[in-house]
């Protein structure tokens, strides 16, 4: 922890050799506005020269009580609030609340709609993938990396406005489903922007995958090995890259995934390179899954027929009391859910991302908590960076991918 | 000619000419709205066509205030200061709804709009913005950095 | 008279060169990144209704900067922090004296023959001059980055003047064998030297008779001038803005002028060293005159043109060069970009000079 | 692992700290006294047959908006067994006077930044935390958002609040907005 004391000791360097020189160190604000804390971090630095002795990372800039707003809202209105808990891919967010409320309630979804929801998760993890790797390489120095990945992420934004009408801010699902089926002609642009998304990743692949620099400047930089990423508790992309291959889709399959065909990539070596490789072999894993969910996907309704759950069809809204009386109660009053307590975890593209919702009974959450996968990152990132250059902090920050408003929420 | 202050005027055009598309932007850049900025910087949108696309991380150098995303009060002293530390003229565009008016965060960690702390000159609306939405407010910032050379605030709202 | 309106002509268009050079280099960067980056590029700047392709952005830039509030922070120094950028611009333009760029244009007949050598000055240390101007701005980087107390600038400083310090080492053993090979230090002896011929067909140039120097000197060379991926002094992501983070308008302006100027004094020394200068292969003072054939009679005023040009040409191509390695790749870390300086091109460089020695002494 | 032995195994160690148990919707949930959770937790991570390795979160629950409670506070720690694909979920209730739970962060690492949250939330002090301060809140914060007794817009703004619009706009807004700005006790535009 890092302490300003007035009238402190002379801070000791140690050389090689074991001497020790009593020196100055500079205490260095790193953020929270600055290019590489993207969004919003403040590393409170103790360097002696360009190394790192101390660190200190506060949080919390960008706190807006996601938390706190969710206990205002009726189930249906926190989705709005959850597309921008992680804002790369705020479709994983959605289904996991949906999945978690959906779990309090005992509701079995159709299958097209579950597939539905992979489909949409996987297109929202390739595009968090692309943002994470490309901001890490611009900070990196390689600008043009960023804007080709930024160029593949707009492919995949193109779909997900074509099935959502968003670009970003989605709140596709809806509690008992998705908010409507697929556009028509949407295998062909998926096939089409897949094959550009995998272009563009081979190509970048090329250019920087076996690029001297960027290998020596990850390479055994910000090692985390298995145990320690554990009691940090980190998962995700960042624990695979230390060796141990958790996944929620894999070890607790949610959805469909338990019918799709996948790899778990992972590493050894968990330094910056390893996350690195990790997240672009999981964006290949992720073509193959959308490849595959697209072929499988079977007919029938998107959403459960339970009007206790889901809105009417706007024709019995618009041409009969019932459903007007329907609509009415859930909006005004939203989703009951019966009292009781659940949580559920997906797997977000930084790791575990877990929903804790307890219900009182009535239409609104009486309390909704986000296990957000960054939190325990941005905890590990301190003890990491110790000890390292000023420049290591990039790749290495780079690599976990902090998302402020995952984070704090 | 020289009396009726034709030099004079004539000197503004060129200068808010020049100033109109040598736009460099500090991106304070927080939350969500980010990735849209993002997107409109990069290849699809490009908005280096209108020669606003140089970075400058240095508050000194740069010349208008992208506050792109929430600001919450713990982060608004920040803002506070990155404003104060920018070199005349210098603009602010509010960014998104959270930085326009706070969004749909109306709670006790939000500021309710950037205009409560800073000056504001172009309000961008939408959560987040489409990168469309962004260039148009880009343009209407031209075009009022080129109607006047010392920047003060007005407000000129652009729909999105 | 005559002279000193000659010599003030010749400072007038160079230094219009340099600076209209630098201001289209920045435009140059723009478009060329954005071609590998899938893009446009400032192309809406209009003068009258004309754009021109975007040509107009840099001017917009200048005058801009110019009219920018120019503040010094409270606890900046008051006199070195105006001084710094000074101190970073000029020496990049002074290097560029010494700099043959042509060969020499004749007037009048033989009693009052009017000779004029296109390079400002011939010194017979004109190297070592270049290095020694070129190490002042090392002053300007380390000035700038301590005077801004600020501590970012000042980190920026400190990587920059031993960044700049350890890199002018190789680049300066690297240019060594070239004196070898001419037996001088004049740069206008050199560029006449690389006119002859090897062999009686292989141009004689640097980049013949030192291949490896050429390398070193080059990587050297972009150190010299903090690009990526080289740009630690300045590095974005990691220092902001490095040295320069607290100027701000036109003082800013110089630091980022400098920058282009000295790439272009890079490229053109580059050129002078390596690429044979302004020599075209077989041009020789009577004409073009390729083995074998005969021989093109031309004359010596519109050989000096063509050599100019050709010089030019050079120029741009080395200045375009390390342009698009600065969109490739990514950026060095501290420790490794001194382990290359000293670990790799510094023996490199004592390596290529001693085969030089010990090659020359056996040829003579 | 089931659950329902995963809670039998906890009871048999524990017996009576184990205040309570269910497995509504498949998650495994005990509740314990404050004084063993360190032990629980513990014996959750090392028992070889449990292994929960991997601490997921700890967050609270501010029950005194519920129909019936006892104790205001609820922690809530969740564990996950990477072996087994088990969650476990350990309740402690906390007392509404001097609300204080021991911290498990000897034992888990990582709950050092969720103990910080919980505490800049709830206002829930942890014994033995080595670093306990606020983590998404500022120090000039008065108060604990979470609680449910907080007000959802209670500001504690850094800078002083200018006039947010630009006069000639104003009255237009005023009409519009003064009443309601009004209501919420912000100073009128």
């Amino acid at each position: 922890m890092l302490e300003i004391v007035e009238n402190r000791q002379p801070d000791v360097h140690q050389t090689p050799a074991g001497d020790e020189i009593p020196v100055d160190m500079m205490t260095i604000q790193m953020g929270p506005s600055h290019p590489a804390m993207h969004g919003v971090v403040r590393i409170d630095l103790k360097l002696d020269g360009e190394t790192v002795v101390d660190s200190d990372v506060h949080i919390g800039y960008m706190h807006r009580g996601f938390e706190k707003m969710s206990e205002l809202s009726t189930y249906n209105q926190v989705l709005p609030y959850t597309d921008r808990l992680n804002y790369v891919s705020p479709l994983i967010n959605n289904v996991g609340y949906v999945l978690a409320v959906e779990k309090l309630l005992d509701l079995e979804v159709p299958r097209r709609c579950q597939y539905l929801r992979v489909i949409v998760s996987e297109i929202s993890r390739i595009s968090d993938h692309l943002t994470c790797l490309a901001a890490m390489a611009m900070e990196l120095g390689a600008f043009t990396v960023f804007l080709w990945f930024i160029k593949a992420r707009e492919y995949l934004w193109d779909l997900i406005e074509e099935v959502t009408g968003a670009r970003l801010t989605t709140s596709y699902t809806r509690i008992g489903g998705v908010a409507h089926d697929l556009p028509k002609g949407f295998a062909g642009q998926l096939s089409k922007a897949l094959k550009d998304t995998a272009d563009c990743i081979d190509e970048v692949d090329g250019l920087l995958s076996k690029n001297r620099i960027f290998y020596d400047r990850t390479r055994n930089v910000g090692v985390v090995s298995r145990d320690r990423a554990l009691s940090h508790g980190w998962t995700g992309p960042c624990l695979r890259a230390a060796g141990e291959a958790y996944d929620v889709r894999k070890a607790v399959p949610y959805s469909a995934y338990d019918e799709l065909d996948f790899e778990i990539p992972t590493c050894k070596e968990g330094d910056a390179y390893a996350r690195y490789a990790v997240r672009m072999e999981e964006m290949r894993q992720s073509i193959r899954i959308l490849k595959q969910a697209m072929a499988g996907l079977p007919e029938g309704e998107v959403r459960v027929g339970d009007h206790r759950v889901t809105l009417p069809e706007k024709e019995q809204v618009y041409h009969s009391i019932e459903g007007l009386m329907n609509h009415f109660k859930l909006i005004i009053e939203g989703v009951r859910v019966p009292p009781g307590e659940a949580y559920h975890a997906v797997e977000g593209a930084n790791g575990e991302l877990g929903f804790y919702i307890v219900a009182d009974g009535t239409g609104k959450p009486y309390r909704c908590h986000a296990r957000s996968p960054g939190l325990a990152l941005a905890q590990g990132l301190s003890p990491t960076i110790n000890g390292s250059m000023l420049a290591d902090i990039i790749p290495v920050f780079g690599s976990l991918n902090y998302i402020a408003g995952e984070v704090e929420r | 000619m020289f009396d009726g202050g034709f030099l004079t005027t004539q000197l503004d055009k060129v200068i808010g000419w020049s100033r109109k598309y040598s736009l460099f932007q500090y991106p304070f850049v927080t939350a969500c709205c980010g990735m849209e900025f993002m997107s409109t910087a990069c290849s699809h949108y490009d908005i280096s066509r209108f020669g606003a696309e140089i970075p400058r991380f240095s508050p000194r150098q740069a010349d208008v205030l992208f506050v792109v995303g929430t600001i919450s009060h713990k982060l608004s002293p920040v803002l506070k200061r990155v404003y104060d530390q920018m070199c005349n003229p210098k603009w602010v565009v509010a960014f998104g709804a959270c930085a326009s008016t706070g969004g749909f965060y109306d709670n006790y960690a939000t500021v309710m709009g950037i205009d409560r702390i800073l000056p504001v000159d172009i309000y961008i609306a939408g959560c987040p913005p489409r990168p469309e939405a962004v260039l148009d407010g880009l343009l209407q910032l031209q075009a009022k950095v080129e109607g006047r050379t010392t920047g003060e605030s007005g407000l000129v709202q652009t729909s999105g | 008279m005559l002279d000193l309106l000659i010599v003030l002509g010749k400072i007038a268009i160079l230094v219009g060169c340099l600076l209209g050079g630098a201001a289209f280099l920045t435009w140059v960067e723009r478009k060329q990144s954005a071609a590998m980056q899938d893009r446009i590029g400032p192309n809406r700047a209009d003068i009258f209704g004309f754009t021109l392709w975007g040509l107009f952005h840099p001017i917009a830039d200048g005058i801009k900067m110019l009219v920018k509030e120019d503040l010094r922070p409270r606890f900046a120094d008051p006199y070195i922090f105006p001084i710094a950028p000074l101190l970073a611009f000029f020496p990049a333009m002074v290097a560029f004296a010494v700099i043959p760029w042509g060969g020499t244009l004749k007037f009048g007949a033989e009693p009052d023959l009017l000779l004029i050598p296109l390079q400002l000055a011939d010194l017979n240390v004109g190297i070592l001059f270049i290095f020694a101007v070129a190490s002042i701005s090392v002053y300007g980087v380390i000035l700038g980055g301590w005077s801004s107390a600020n501590k970012w600038s000042l980190l920026g400083g400190m990587r920059g003047a031993s960044q700049m310090l350890s890199y002018e080492v190789s680049m300066g053993l690297s240019a060594m064998g070239i004196f070898m090979i001419y037996e001088t230090m004049s740069l206008a002896k050199i560029a006449q030297a690389q006119g002859d011929l090897f062999f009686g067909f292989i141009p004689a140039w640097g980049i013949v008779l030192q291949p490896a120097a050429f390398v070193l000197f080059m990587v050297a060379a972009i150190a010299e001038t903090k690009r990526v991926p080289f740009d630690l002094p300045e590095s974005e992501s990691e220092l902001i803005a490095g040295y320069f983070l607290e100027y701000s308008g036109m003082k800013f302006g110089l630091f980022f002028m400098g920058e282009f100027i000295e790439i272009i004094v890079a490229g053109s020394i580059i050129t002078t060293l390596f690429l044979g200068s302004y020599q075209i292969p077989y041009l020789g003072p009577e004409g073009l005159q390729i083995p074998g054939l005969e021989l093109w009679a031309m004359g010596p005023n519109f050989i000096a043109i063509l050599q100019c040009m050709a010089f030019l040409v050079k120029t741009a191509a080395m200045v375009f060069l390390l342009q698009s390695i600065r969109w490739t790749l990514p950026r060095f870390r501290y420790d490794q970009l001194m382990k290359l300086g000293w670990k790799v091109l510094f023996p490199l460089a004592i390596a290529n000079l001693l085969v030089t020695a010990i090659l020359c002494l056996l040829l003579t | 692992m089931a659950p329902e032995e995963l809670i039998e195994t906890i009871r048999e160690r524990f017996g009576d700290a184990v205040l309570g148990s269910h497995t509504a919707h498949g998650d495994a949930t005990v509740v314990v006294t404050p004084e063993e959770l360190r032990n629980v937790c513990q014996f959750a991570r090392d028992e070889p047959q449990l292994r929960f390795e991997l601490l997921l979160d700890v967050t609270a629950v501010d029950l005194s908006k519920l129909p019936e409670w006892e104790t205001r506070f609820e922690l809530v720690v969740h564990l996950r067994s990477i072996e087994n694909v088990a969650i476990l979920r350990i309740k402690v209730p906390v007392g509404e006077e001097d609300p204080r739970v021991p911290s498990v962060t000897k034992i888990y690492p990582a709950a050092n930044w969720f103990e910080r949250e919980v505490y800049d939330m709830f206002g829930i002090e942890f014994d033995g935390h080595p670093d306990l301060r606020r983590i998404l809140l500022y120090d000039e914060f008065e108060g604990h958002p979470l609680r449910k007794d907080y007000p959802f817009d209670r500001q504690h703004p850094l800078v002083p609040l200018r006039e947010a619009w630009t006069p000639g706009i104003a009255w237009k807004l005023e009409e519009r907005w003064g009443q309601y700005a009004r209501d919420r006790g912000e100073p009128p535009a």
